[in-house]
């Protein structure tokens, strides 16, 4: 098994930590991980990515150039990294922020307002969980278990009231994932 | 200890504070930044000393004053910043200073820009400074192995009395990776290694009457003087040469049809593609080096089995490590080329498609 | 009259002119730019005293002052 | 109608690549100002620092050259001597002046070289990440001074104004800020001498600029600014510390 | 003109002067100050500007502004020196700037000493500083030769914009020998040739409105443009490759049985043990590369004519370009090295007696 | 018989290398003084700069290093940093210090390393022939200055003791000169207690020297110093600038 | 009675002392040393007041005085 | 035709300027030349010595390791070059500053009390123009109009008082050189 992944999207919307979660959790599942960002100018703003590589053997390039999996959250991200999705891929893509999405018919397409979801579950800050919840419910790549355990150490030392909104976000981004 | 996923300029310095660095000396410099800020955030911890240097320039001078002092020192930069360090770094080696220096290499020349790259292979093995002296260079392809390597390269370091510079790049530093680090030195063994040096370093001299009178330098006016220094530097460096060179075979074997060499983050693509071919088929075999100085002639020599009809160097700058290739290769095989530069990372289909045109 | 206009390919919404503004007259726009910011924008050009409060603060030069 | 406002001529129509709300905007307008009021856009260039400001050759509307950090005054030497008829000005931050530009700022004002230097302090790292700079305060907290700058262990703020003032060569030492319209206006005279001085061939001109940097302070641009007032200016006094032209020594 | 007896220090700088050159930035170290203070006393008196700068850092970065406006400019240092200049030089190569820079090299590494040597060839030839660039390089053999490469420095750095160096040594700064100028140019021509490079350089913009926007800069932020800059640079260094490869052959026939190469001071006592042998009937020959970037590797190879049984080469420094032969033989032909160093200067005896073990 | 007066301790038997008459020699003999009376000698450590006083690792009997030019302060603070328990100075010349160097020893100073920097000021380059130092005075003829120092062009002498003294950090900051018997014993006076202050972990302690360098200034050793007091010392006055332990800012 | 010693190995003749002896008992010996320097000697030891002053100039630390 | 020298001695006795002055009179009798001095450490005192070659034809190294004449104006001179001077050469002697000698049989040697001799002339500064002198009388290497008239046009421009007594010491330095 080996699953090559792309989140791409705005600066602020937290697509490293999407990668993050993701990447640590399928470490202890006991995959060979890589988690490689794209780092920007020496200054702020502009888009941010991350590519993720999660296999059952040594992962020799962490270079993402054909992805199973593309989180597109916002429309540069999804045209820029559509076109390099494999054929039977998969793209998540956020509605909110994609009014274009993208043409191709070879790949399926989860499409989702996340943004709007994310409000409604308390704050924009949460469309990164929210993505992580879609990621395994679509693709069972790594355990609702692992992820929840991971963000309960996280925000234990962080922050523990936003615990709950998190789990919350897994979750509906999981039913999102499974309806599709 | 169980792994952690970590970035390679968190993960080395973490693992150098285990191996019982306990001084650092830095200027801020993309993308290593981490690298200083792990620091700044962890010294404090364990009693270490970390000092923000007011250049880089200051920094080595800094680990130069440190490593003297027979203490576990570190500094670290990118490209530009490594230029400035020249000087110092021929200084180290003159003086035989055990001082540890990461290069987290980007794109140049001048500011370029702050993208991976391998352009400072030749900076790093050749003397990037003056004069005849040789670093021991490493060169990671892996968060676990850059971490790892800092260890070696403290140790390398005060085994040879030289300084030791890990030559990563930007993928590297950014990324992150599972790592399991090695058991960190107690206190006590940190003291004891310190202790180690003291028969030629700056410190206290506890004899009281019998006092010693240690010099850290790297003149010598006389020129037979410096003659004698500089050929003693260099029967060190031969053994080290005999010691010490490190290469990884990749597929190495009698079917190869080509011969890939490529170090560091190149060689992680290069195996994408290697692979590739492997189920097509096609039998490709690698030659990573990982000292770039003492460079693995020998193994690349050895790799030539008779099926070879291509040696391919393939590395992220405009073809460096190539002229180590063709002296290894010594006329025995064509020796072809391919790099992206800029800080761009070729891809695994773009090596694929190189080496097919071989076939 | 006067007339106080921001270019919203300059505008990154950083609000310094809204606090500048002695006739509290700038405000956020609704809509947002190619680079995803609300822009400023006078919503009272009437109410203008061109007294470049604005244009002195903004630092991106978004601003221009017509009288 | 007429334009009483609007984007100088000696800025181009690219946009700022800064923060929102970051200063560098407004210190680039005063200069930009200032070179066209002086009627010298086309016999002036300026030199880039390493540091945020790193693109404004792409900012100014006239020749630029970017310098490696800290060597912008080596540079615009290097410039001027060999076109006494350009007119020169250095952008700096404080990483670039104060850290690793040490040495060739002093001897360049030392020497009375005859360009202005435009030093923007905003007390830390802005471009690398929010590292400490030499300017950062007592006990701030920076990516590398992460429990707060400890005087005793990392130094104190230096001061480069009354550091050039010990110099006799530099003709002008102001220093200035940007943390309200009023500050600006008040800046805005300074930078404006300064170019005028430049103009003249009076000889090194020195304004410090007091800024913000509202991403690596981890605050909104507003509160950036009464931050830096309530923080900065006690310790960074914006003052006249030389002014031959009006007689300051 | 007739001849003058004269330092190569001084003859260097006279012959820049007199090649238009009328603004030098430096730092004392010797063996190179009778360069500066040469420069110190005649500069003021064609109207040029000599400073005496803060540091080698700080001079690097004149040239690079003096540079940039259009004029012709030269710095010099000697090995320590040189490497503080190595990110001011990186810059120069990335911005593409006509910078000339004089190396009299001293042993190494580190203070060293203050004798000739020749082990800055690394650091010349191949990066000395970070990214993928070149320096073109001359490497002059006398003091008439070292004069004379001053102007075509200063011609080739403006003809390519790329920085030059030229690699001298103690000897044969401190050494006289009859020194035959090349004319001055005069006042105008040194207007126009600066006038030559307005259209990049930083200048009046004496069009009114058309206003221009020069920029001298080495950054560029988008790795796609930054890779097309740099594969630019080294459509540059093919066409340098191309057109200005130089070397000196002597005594190179068909019965040669030994070929020697050797590179400035070095060279010329090898000649003397060539002529030496001639007497004695026994042929051999030498290839004095003078460019060291571009490399002769041509010369070195067509060089290798049937007879030869041994490649000798000889530097003072511990094998430096050794390399670069090694890459030109391919092979063909075993390669010997020795050298001396410390700043110790090979005799015509020891020479001799070297290549007697050959026959 | 008593010897009341003799080499002291900390002076290796290794004649200096210095010209005769050159003042090098008497600043040596006060540092090792200083240290032999503190009883530092086992725990002592000096860093040699570049300059005439390159050798000085051969000439003081304890642990030494030789720095790059400029760079002492860096060394010393590597070292400091890593053996708290040694105490450490550095032997700098004013090229050493004032030019190339700089920016180290003004960061060392702002940090308030613990270290002791004694700077020799002979207006000159003396090792490498007699250049112009940041300290030559106006006029003065060297061989980089041949027609004379113009401060227009290549500006001022710099006085370092007052631009280190508008730093926070030092502890004690002073200008002595060695131009006879008498300055001497002041001299010896500063350098004791900066080697005093360094013992006590104090701070950072600068003394300034005021030396001559009869080689390159073409003069005998007497002459050499009535030169100095004529010409050095109204410019370079003798002071102290700060001394915390005494209470002097 | 004080004695004023100088030691040939490391004096320079650099005369300093002679100039700073307030008794004006130093001069330069007619022997020259290895370094071909004509040293310092003193030539009516008992005059010598052990005032230490040319100790104190001397550059070389050539001198011993003893009581 | 082809002459190697080497001219040693303390820093002061003006060695180098020996060298120069034969170097510059056989470059305008139409010779090839070269001149190499020793360049001590970066500070003062110790000695000096410099290596002259003149020749016919183009001179490969400037380096003298087998002198054909040495000019030692003290004992340390003439213990470090003395043995490297060629059987059948030449080695001219100041005695004064040479107690020792030399021990060769197999060379020529010039002996004379150069010093006081230069001291009777009025200066030991001229010192290097007698030994000038001895070479010229000795080996004819260059011709004494040459000598003159660079000396003549060297202390115009310095100090026209000197040219006597300089012209003065090369004559009687070639009345010695002459003699033997
Ligand atoms: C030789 C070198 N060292 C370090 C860097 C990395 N670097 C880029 S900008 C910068 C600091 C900028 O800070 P400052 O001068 O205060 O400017 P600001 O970004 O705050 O405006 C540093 C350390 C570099 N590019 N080159
Ligand atoms: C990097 C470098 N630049 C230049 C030199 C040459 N150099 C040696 S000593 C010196 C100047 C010494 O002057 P100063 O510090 O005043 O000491 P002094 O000899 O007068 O005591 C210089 C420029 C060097 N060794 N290294
Ligand atoms: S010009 Fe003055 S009144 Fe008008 S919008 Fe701007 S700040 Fe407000
Ligand atoms: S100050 Fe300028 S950038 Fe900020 S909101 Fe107002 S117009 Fe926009
Ligand atoms: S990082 Fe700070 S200084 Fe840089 S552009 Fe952003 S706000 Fe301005
Ligand atoms: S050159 Fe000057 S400073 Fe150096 S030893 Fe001689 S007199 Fe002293
Ligand atoms: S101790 Fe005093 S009196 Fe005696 S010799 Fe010395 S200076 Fe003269
Ligand atoms: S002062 Fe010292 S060196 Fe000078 S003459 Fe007297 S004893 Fe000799
Ligand atoms: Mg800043
Ligand atoms: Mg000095």
């Amino acid at each position: 098994m080996k699953k090559e992944m792309i989140c791409a999207g705005f600066g602020g919307q937290g697509v490293l930590t999407i990668g993050k979660f993701i990447a640590q959790a399928a470490m202890q599942e006991g995959k060979e991980v890589s988690w490689l960002p794209s780092y920007g100018p020496e200054m702020r703003g502009g888009t941010a990515n991350v590519s993720v590589v999660v296999s059952d053997t040594t992962i020799a390039s962490p270079i993402v150039s054909q992805a199973d999996i593309l989180v597109a959250l916002n429309q540069p991200s999804l045209d820029k990294f559509g076109p390099n999705v494999r054929p039977g891929g998969l793209i998540i893509i956020n509605t909110d922020m994609c009014p274009h999405g993208i043409k191709r018919e070879d790949v399926v397409k989860i499409n989702a307002p996340m943004s709007e979801i994310a409000k409604e579950l308390g704050s924009l800050r949460v469309l990164n969980m929210l993505a992580i919840g879609v990621i395994i419910g679509t693709t069972g790549m790594v355990s609702y278990e692992t992820i929840e355990e991971d963000l309960e150490s996280f925000l234990q030392a962080k922050n523990p009231d936003l615990l709950e909104q998190n789990i919350a976000a897994v979750k509906r981004g999981i039913m999102i994932g499974n309806s599709k | 200890m169980s792994k952690v996923l970590m970035k390679g300029n968190e993960a080395v310095a973490e693992a150098a504070i285990r191996a019982g660095c306990r001084l650092y000396f830095a200027y801020p410099i993309t993308p290593q930044s981490e690298l200083i800020e792990y620091m700044a955030k962890m010294m404090p911890k364990v009693g270490g000393t970390f000092i923000q240097a007011e250049s880089e320039v200051a920094a080595i001078n800094m680990v130069y004053g440190a490593a003297g002092a027979g203490k576990r020192v570190m500094t670290s930069s990118s490209s530009p910043g490594i230029s400035l360090k020249m000087e110092g770094i021929s200084y180290c080696a003159g003086a035989q200073l055990p001082a540890v220096i990461v290069n987290v290499q980007r794109g140049g020349p001048g500011l370029g820009d702050i993208q991976p790259a391998q352009a400072d292979y030749f900076q790093a093995t050749k003397g990037g400074g003056h004069g005849d002296y040789r670093l021991i260079v490493l060169a990671p392809s892996t968060v676990q192995e850059f971490a790892d390597m800092a260890a070696d390269a403290l140790d390398l370091a005060y085994k040879y009395r030289n300084p030791v510079m890990i030559l990563s790049d930007g993928m590297l530093g950014q990324m992150m990776e599972p790592v399991e680090f090695r058991p960190a030195k107690t206190e006590e063994e940190v003291q004891e290694l310190a202790k180690q040096h003291e028969n030629w370093c700056i410190c206290p001299n506890e004899d009281g009457v019998n006092r010693h009178h240690h010099e850290i330098n790297s003149l010598e006016i006389d020129p037979l003087v410096l003659e004698k220094h500089v050929n003693n530097l260099f029967v060190k460096y031969a053994e080290i040469e005999q010691h010490e060179v490190r290469c990884e075979e990749y597929n190495i074997n009698g079917d190869n049809e080509i011969l890939c060499v490529a170090f560091g983050t190149a060689s992680r693509i290069v195996k994408s593609a290697i692979n590739d071919l492997k189920t097509e088929g096609k039998s490709v075999g690698l030659i990573r080096p990982i000292t770039l100085w003492p460079y693995p002639y020998e193994c690349v020599a050895r790799a030539l089995h008779k099926n070879v009809r291509q040696v391919y160097v393939f590395e992220l700058n405009k073809g460096q490590m190539l002229d180590d290739v063709k002296i290894a290769v010594a006329g025995r095989c064509d020796v072809k080329f391919w790099g992206k530069v800029g800080g761009i990372i070729f891809t695994p289909g773009e090596i694929k498609e190189k080496l097919l045109e071989c076939f | 009259m006067p007339r106080m206009t921001v270019d919203p390919t300059y505008c990154k919404g950083c609000g310094l002119c809204i606090a500048a503004c002695p006739k509290k007259i700038i405000r956020f726009s609704d809509n947002i730019n190619a680079k995803g910011y609300h822009y400023a924008e006078c919503f009272n050009q009437d109410s203008c005293i061109a007294c470049k409060m604005c244009y002195v603060t903004c630092p991106d030069v978004a601003i221009t002052i017509e009288k | 109608m007429e334009t009483i406002a609007s984007r100088p001529l000696s800025l181009t129509k690219t946009p700022f690549h800064y923060c929102p709300g970051c200063l560098h905007g407004v210190a680039h307008r005063l200069i930009a100002e200032a070179v066209d009021e002086n009627g010298l856009r086309n016999v002036m260039t300026g030199i880039a620092p390493v540091g945020c400001s790193v693109f404004a050759y792409k900012f100014f509307d006239f020749d630029m050259a970017e310098a490696a950090h800290g060597r912008a005054p080596a540079v615009a030497t290097g410039i001027k001597r060999a076109r006494p008829e350009m007119h020169v000005f250095t952008y700096q931050g404080d990483g670039d002046l104060a850290a690793i530009g040490t040495a060739e700022i002093i001897h360049a004002a030392n020497r009375g070289e005859h360009i202005s230097v435009f030093f923007v302090n905003n007390a830390i790292y802005g471009m690398t990440g929010g590292q400490m700079a030499p300017t950062t305060l007592p006990e701030m907290k920076t990516t590398t001074s992460p429990y707060g700058r400890k005087v005793d262990d990392m130094g104190h703020p230096i001061r480069m104004c009354e550091l050039m003032a010990t110099l006799v060569a530099p003709y002008y030492i102001e220093r200035v800020s940007l943390l309200s319209p009023a500050d600006i206006i008040k800046a805005k005279k300074a930078v404006a001498k300064a170019i005028k001085y430049n103009k003249e061939e009076r000889g090194f001109t020195f304004v410090e600029i007091i800024s913000t940097c509202p991403t690596n302070w981890g605050i909104d641009p507003i509160k950036a600014r009464d931050w830096a007032k309530d923080n900065m200016l006690p310790f960074f006094k914006p003052n006249c510390f030389r002014d031959r032209g009006e007689g300051v020594e």
